[in-house]
């Protein structure tokens, strides 16, 4: 048994001095990107001042679609190696994901509103996104549904991975498929087609909310190891 | 090979003799679509404009309600264990089961269609796209459908959990089936809508067998 | 190393440590007798043995290698009996046995099978109509159809097979049992005593979980 | 004073831009209280557990046929 | 009566541990609704148009598909037999089984479908008769419902034979229903369409647990 | 005439006769084993005492009285065990207990009933996880709860109750019938040997179905 929990003791240790630091820069970060996002950002020539929502939709739904690729690497790691490690980070990071997705649904729809003239459509990103939202609550239920929690991250695992094909899905739907949404303008092969003034806030916006992902996944998971530890060791104190 | 055949004429005998109930999926299919009509009033403007769509939401509806029954017969009498212990793979056990699934329920959906389409007046250039796309897609259901039921198996509320898993994964087949017979009511040309269709048909039969065995061989424990 | 090796095997269900240390080594040719109280763990410990379970430690050896190198052939080698009888409502006695049979690719001689049983005037009722008894005899029908082929596995692993048979079903399952052993063949069986276990104690050990509870 | 007045109101946009900022923010705090929550009362089931039983289980390696 | 609340609370313990999967019905409802707009396209003017039959069908759809699972859990467990040599009178171990059925489906589906009103754009008028409607509703839909499902219970194919029998005893609560909806969005008058809908719940409440009493005892051999 | 009286009873199931002029007495503190192979109708007879299963022909009596004058009172004499355990998986087993002693109209005495078939360390286990035989004795127990109450049912039919018993709980079984009998209690108890026959073998009188076969 305990030869399972050598490794994340380690990591626990790890995680715990590694935590003040990220959560201070994660911080120092959120102040700065909303400076840049409300004050010192020009507004947009066509949506004006709406645009400043764009520095919380669109980082947002950065880091619910690498969320979501993280689960699906780490469900991967789990039915291959069998890492404890992997099962507990996907786990730790699905509520996290589902999260960012309502984020970005909801300032998606805050800013149709003004834009498009209606908080919802049924195009191919806007549904996709709403799927991701699905699969993540999906993800959250199927790992709680069994008594035995080894089998509730099983199950999970194959979901995310299942799942796994809207993520592309609903980065190039955009492409695919004429809509009323923006296309890619900043994550582009032919480098980036967005003003720097805007470029700024947006970036740094996206390194803070990643780096709240990494804060919150490094606070859970520390949380649902002790969790575990302290099953294990009911369960030898039980004997 | 002589496996999965065997097991497909097993459910076939057990579906067409009662036990696991297939007629079930048709029956709730006609009937649902029986219901609207009575429910929204026999607006003759309306029920045409709606037809198509009430047609594949009910269709997929059938053949999710008939999923949970997939596996569960198998996994409580202890078939289930039989089969991971049976020289045929796990896969192909999957693979036969879908097959079998799609056999008692897809196609009959298909049989039953062209009769819902006269029921709401569809107009006889929408028939052939109905069936063309739900010959695309009823394959698709039953694929996806399998992973939600072999994952759940076991699961506290697997009723819920199998639609909350399924269902968004459907909704993609479901909308490309809708504006197939959309886009032929309005004269469009719905070509690469079915390509899209056959497109996501390829993608399950790529993937959903082999996660099906995988989720069934973890359901036993 | 002959036969099965089993070492230091614990089970873990939910949260309780069901036992430990278990170790046992059955050579061709005998039966080995798991007895213990209601909850000890027999169960369990049989559907390790066919690798349904995961145990949470101890290894599991066929013929001195460890069967996790090979799954695939360890399952072909099996033929598990648990409490619940795979038995379909709908389907007739005859075509029930049959399914298995051909499934696991044996020549499909269902008729001496049943007959082995007592259940051959059966055949072309639908099993929704067995009683408790019969219901098992059809299980356990399988067991004797694979048994004089050379693909009959050779591991049977029963858990309290006779439950619900009148003695002289009883005594059918012991031949059926002993013919296995015969053949060289290794069974494993979970039971609570009584007549299965006295027609087969000249060819069987025994192992009491009920001292491997931690 | 009317720049912040001016700033508020967003252009206009003020009913639209505000609760989506505000609603971000909600989520956010909310997932970042709950997280710690959960890792402070786990810990403190943890050292509970630990003190509670903390001896190690020694095996009893017994049982078996033909050791 | 003490032995009815106490089957009345075990059905509901075991709805929400999840053993009978009481939700599954809510859920199927929600979805379902939300599915046809997919189906039929967002159209903002046929939405409202539909909205009120669209709730009532799909909410017979979800109380139909729970029947099948009001009595069978217990009749293959051996509960029924039990039940059938209790003191309490089956009568009232029926009435009980309705009770519990309508609390977990019927009531869920009440608090269910305002929601679903305001997904389908529907006015705010047609709110209250919605919700009148289905209280005087959904009790009659348990009671029918029950009787079915204890008609069919071990007979084969049993799913499509309680919808068989089940549907056509619930197209006139569906019809009067969504008359209350349309009538109360045209502004007409529905107070006695509301009548009708008492009358049918009163007239199966006197029938119904005695048939299902009836029902049950013979389906016990 | 006291105790049950059985005459000439038929049973028919299906197509098929299962017996024919099945008669029995059994006396106020005397219990009755029925033996008989598989399918000769032993869970039939029980279902027809219970009056749950109507007779081709023949009629039961009780302290004299035919019963089908009064079934309402028949009912209210019986404690059935069928074959199946009627225990829900998602309530715990104190639950499963209490909740048929309360519909039964028994004061609910549950932590006796428990100890008397050992599982009052499972009280609050969901009955999901319970082994086959924990699962029997939960069944079991509801006979216990009623016992010693004057409301207690006079008449016990039970359908092969030792099945998946291990031999210690065969042993709180059989006391538990014995009681039961010191009481004045009437048993019928279908089983194939074994155990608990020979504990029962004092106060017991055997039926062999085989003799009634068609
Ligand atoms: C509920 C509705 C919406 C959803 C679910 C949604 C979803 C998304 C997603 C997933 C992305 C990331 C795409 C990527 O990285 O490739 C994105 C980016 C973006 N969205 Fe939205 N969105 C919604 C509404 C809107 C609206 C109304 C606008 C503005 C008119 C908008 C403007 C943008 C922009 C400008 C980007 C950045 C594109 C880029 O530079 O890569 N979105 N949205
Ligand atoms: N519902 C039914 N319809 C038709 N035949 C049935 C039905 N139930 C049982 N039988 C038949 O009736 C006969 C008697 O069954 P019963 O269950 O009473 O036997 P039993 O003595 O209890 O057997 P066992 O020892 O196996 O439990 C069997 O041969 C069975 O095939
Ligand atoms: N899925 C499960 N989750 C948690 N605990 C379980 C599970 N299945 C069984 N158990 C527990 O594990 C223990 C061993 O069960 P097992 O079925 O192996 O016993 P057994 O020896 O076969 O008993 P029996 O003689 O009654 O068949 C039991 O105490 C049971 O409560
Ligand atoms: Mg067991
Ligand atoms: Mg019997």
């Amino acid at each position: 048994m305990l030869h399972r929990f050598a490794n994340p003791a380690r990591f626990s240790r790890i995680a715990a001095t590694m935590l003040p630091w990220v959560a201070g820069v994660t911080a120092i970060l959120f102040i700065v990107g909303l400076y840049f996002a409300l004050f010192a950002s020009p507004a947009d020539y066509q949506q004006g001042e709406t645009v400043r929502i764009m520095y919380v939709h669109v980082p947002a739904a950065w880091t619910a679609m690498a969320c979501y690729t993280f689960i699906a690497a780490m469900s991967a790691i789990s039915l291959i190696w069998k890492h404890p490690l992997a099962d507990i980070a996907a786990r730790s990071a699905a509520p996290l994901g589902a999260g960012f997705t309502i984020i970005v649904l909801a300032t998606g729809s805050l800013w149709g509103k003004p834009t498009w003239g209606t908080w919802w459509v049924w195009d191919a990103r806007l549904t996709s996104v709403l799927v991701l939202l699905f699969l993540y609550l999906g993800h959250i239920s199927l790992t709680h549904a069994f008594d035995n929690p080894a089998r509730g991250a099983k199950a999970a695992a194959i979901l995310a991975l299942v799942g796994f094909v809207n993520i592309p899905i609903i980065k190039f739907s955009v492409d695919w498929w004429n809509t009323l949404h923006q296309p890619a303008s900043l994550t582009r092969l032919d480098g980036p087609s967005i003003d720097p003034s805007m470029l700024t806030p947006l970036l740094l916006m996206g390194v803070a909310f990643t780096l709240y992902f990494v804060t919150m996944l490094l606070v859970r998971m520390r949380a649902d190891l002790a969790a575990t530890k302290a099953r294990a060791l009911r369960l030898n104190a039980a004997e | 090979m002589i496996g999965m055949l065997l097991l497909i004429r097993r459910d076939l005998m057990l579906a067409f003799r009662g036990g696991t109930d297939a007629a079930m999926a048709v029956v709730f299919f006609i009937l649902a679509a029986t219901l609207f009509p009575f429910g929204v009033g026999p607006d003759p403007e309306v029920l045409p404009r709606i037809g198509g769509g009430v047609i594949w939401v009910v269709a997929l509806l059938a053949a999710m309600l008939s999923l949970e029954r997939m596996f569960s017969a198998d996994y409580e009498d202890g078939s289930l264990e039989q089969f991971v212990l049976s020289p045929l793979p796990l896969v192909l056990v999957a693979l036969a089961k879908i097959i079998a699934h799609w056999l008692t329920t897809g196609v009959l959906l298909l049989v039953a269609a062209p009769v819902l389409a006269v029921f709401y007046n569809l107009p006889a250039a929408a028939f052939l796209p109905l069936i063309v796309s739900m010959l695309l897609g009823t394959p698709t259901l039953s694929l996806i459908g399998a992973i939600g039921a072999a994952l759940t198996l076991g699961a506290r509320r697997s009723g819920v959990l199998i639609s909350l898993l399924v269902l968004p994964l459907y909704i993609p087949v479901l909308i490309f089936g809708a504006l197939v017979v959309d886009g032929a009511l309005a004269g469009r040309d719905y070509g690469n809508l079915l390509m899209v269709l056959g497109g996501f048909l390829l993608l399950a039969l790529a993937a959903a067998p082999w996660a099906t065995a995988a989720a069934l061989r973890q359901s036993i424990e | 190393m002959q036969g099965l090796t089993v070492k230091e095997l614990d089970c873990i269900r939910g949260d309780r440590l069901v036992f430990a240390g278990v170790a046992l080594a059955v050579k061709p040719g005998r039966a080995l007798l798991l007895s213990g109280a209601n909850g000890s763990g027999k169960s369990s410990l049989l559907r390790i043995l066919a690798g349904l379970l995961p145990p949470a430690a101890g290894s599991l050896a066929w013929e001195g290698e460890n069967i996790d190198e090979d799954t695939e052939a360890h399952r072909r080698r099996i033929a598990y009996i648990g409490h619940a009888d795979p038995v379909k409502p709908g389907l007739t006695v005859c075509e029930n046995l049959e399914f298995w049979a051909r499934l696991y690719g044996l020549e499909p001689e269902i008729e001496p099978a049943l007959y082995q049983f007592g259940i051959e005037q059966l055949a072309d009722l639908p099993a929704r109509y067995l009683s408790a008894g019969q219901r098992r005899r059809l299980t356990l029908a399988r067991l004797a159809v694979g048994q004089n082929s050379p693909w009959g596995p050779p591991l049977w692993l029963l858990d309290e097979p006779a439950t619900g048979l009148d003695p002289s079903a009883v005594a059918m399952l012991a031949n059926t049992i002993l013919a296995h052993l015969a053949n060289e063949g290794v069974a494993i069986i979970a039971s609570h005593g009584g007549l299965l276990d006295e027609s087969l104690s000249g060819h069987a050990d025994r192992l009491d979980l009920q001292d491997a509870a931690p | 004073m009317e720049d912040i007045a001016t700033f508020l109101n967003m252009g206009g946009h003020a009913a639209f831009v505000w609760p989506a900022l505000g609603l971000t923010a909600v989520i956010l705090i909310a997932m970042a209280i709950t997280s710690t929550r959960q890792l402070r009362a786990n810990e403190a089931a943890l050292e509970t557990a630990e003190k509670a039983g903390g001896g190690r289980r020694q095996r009893r390696a017994r049982g078996g046929a033909e050791q």
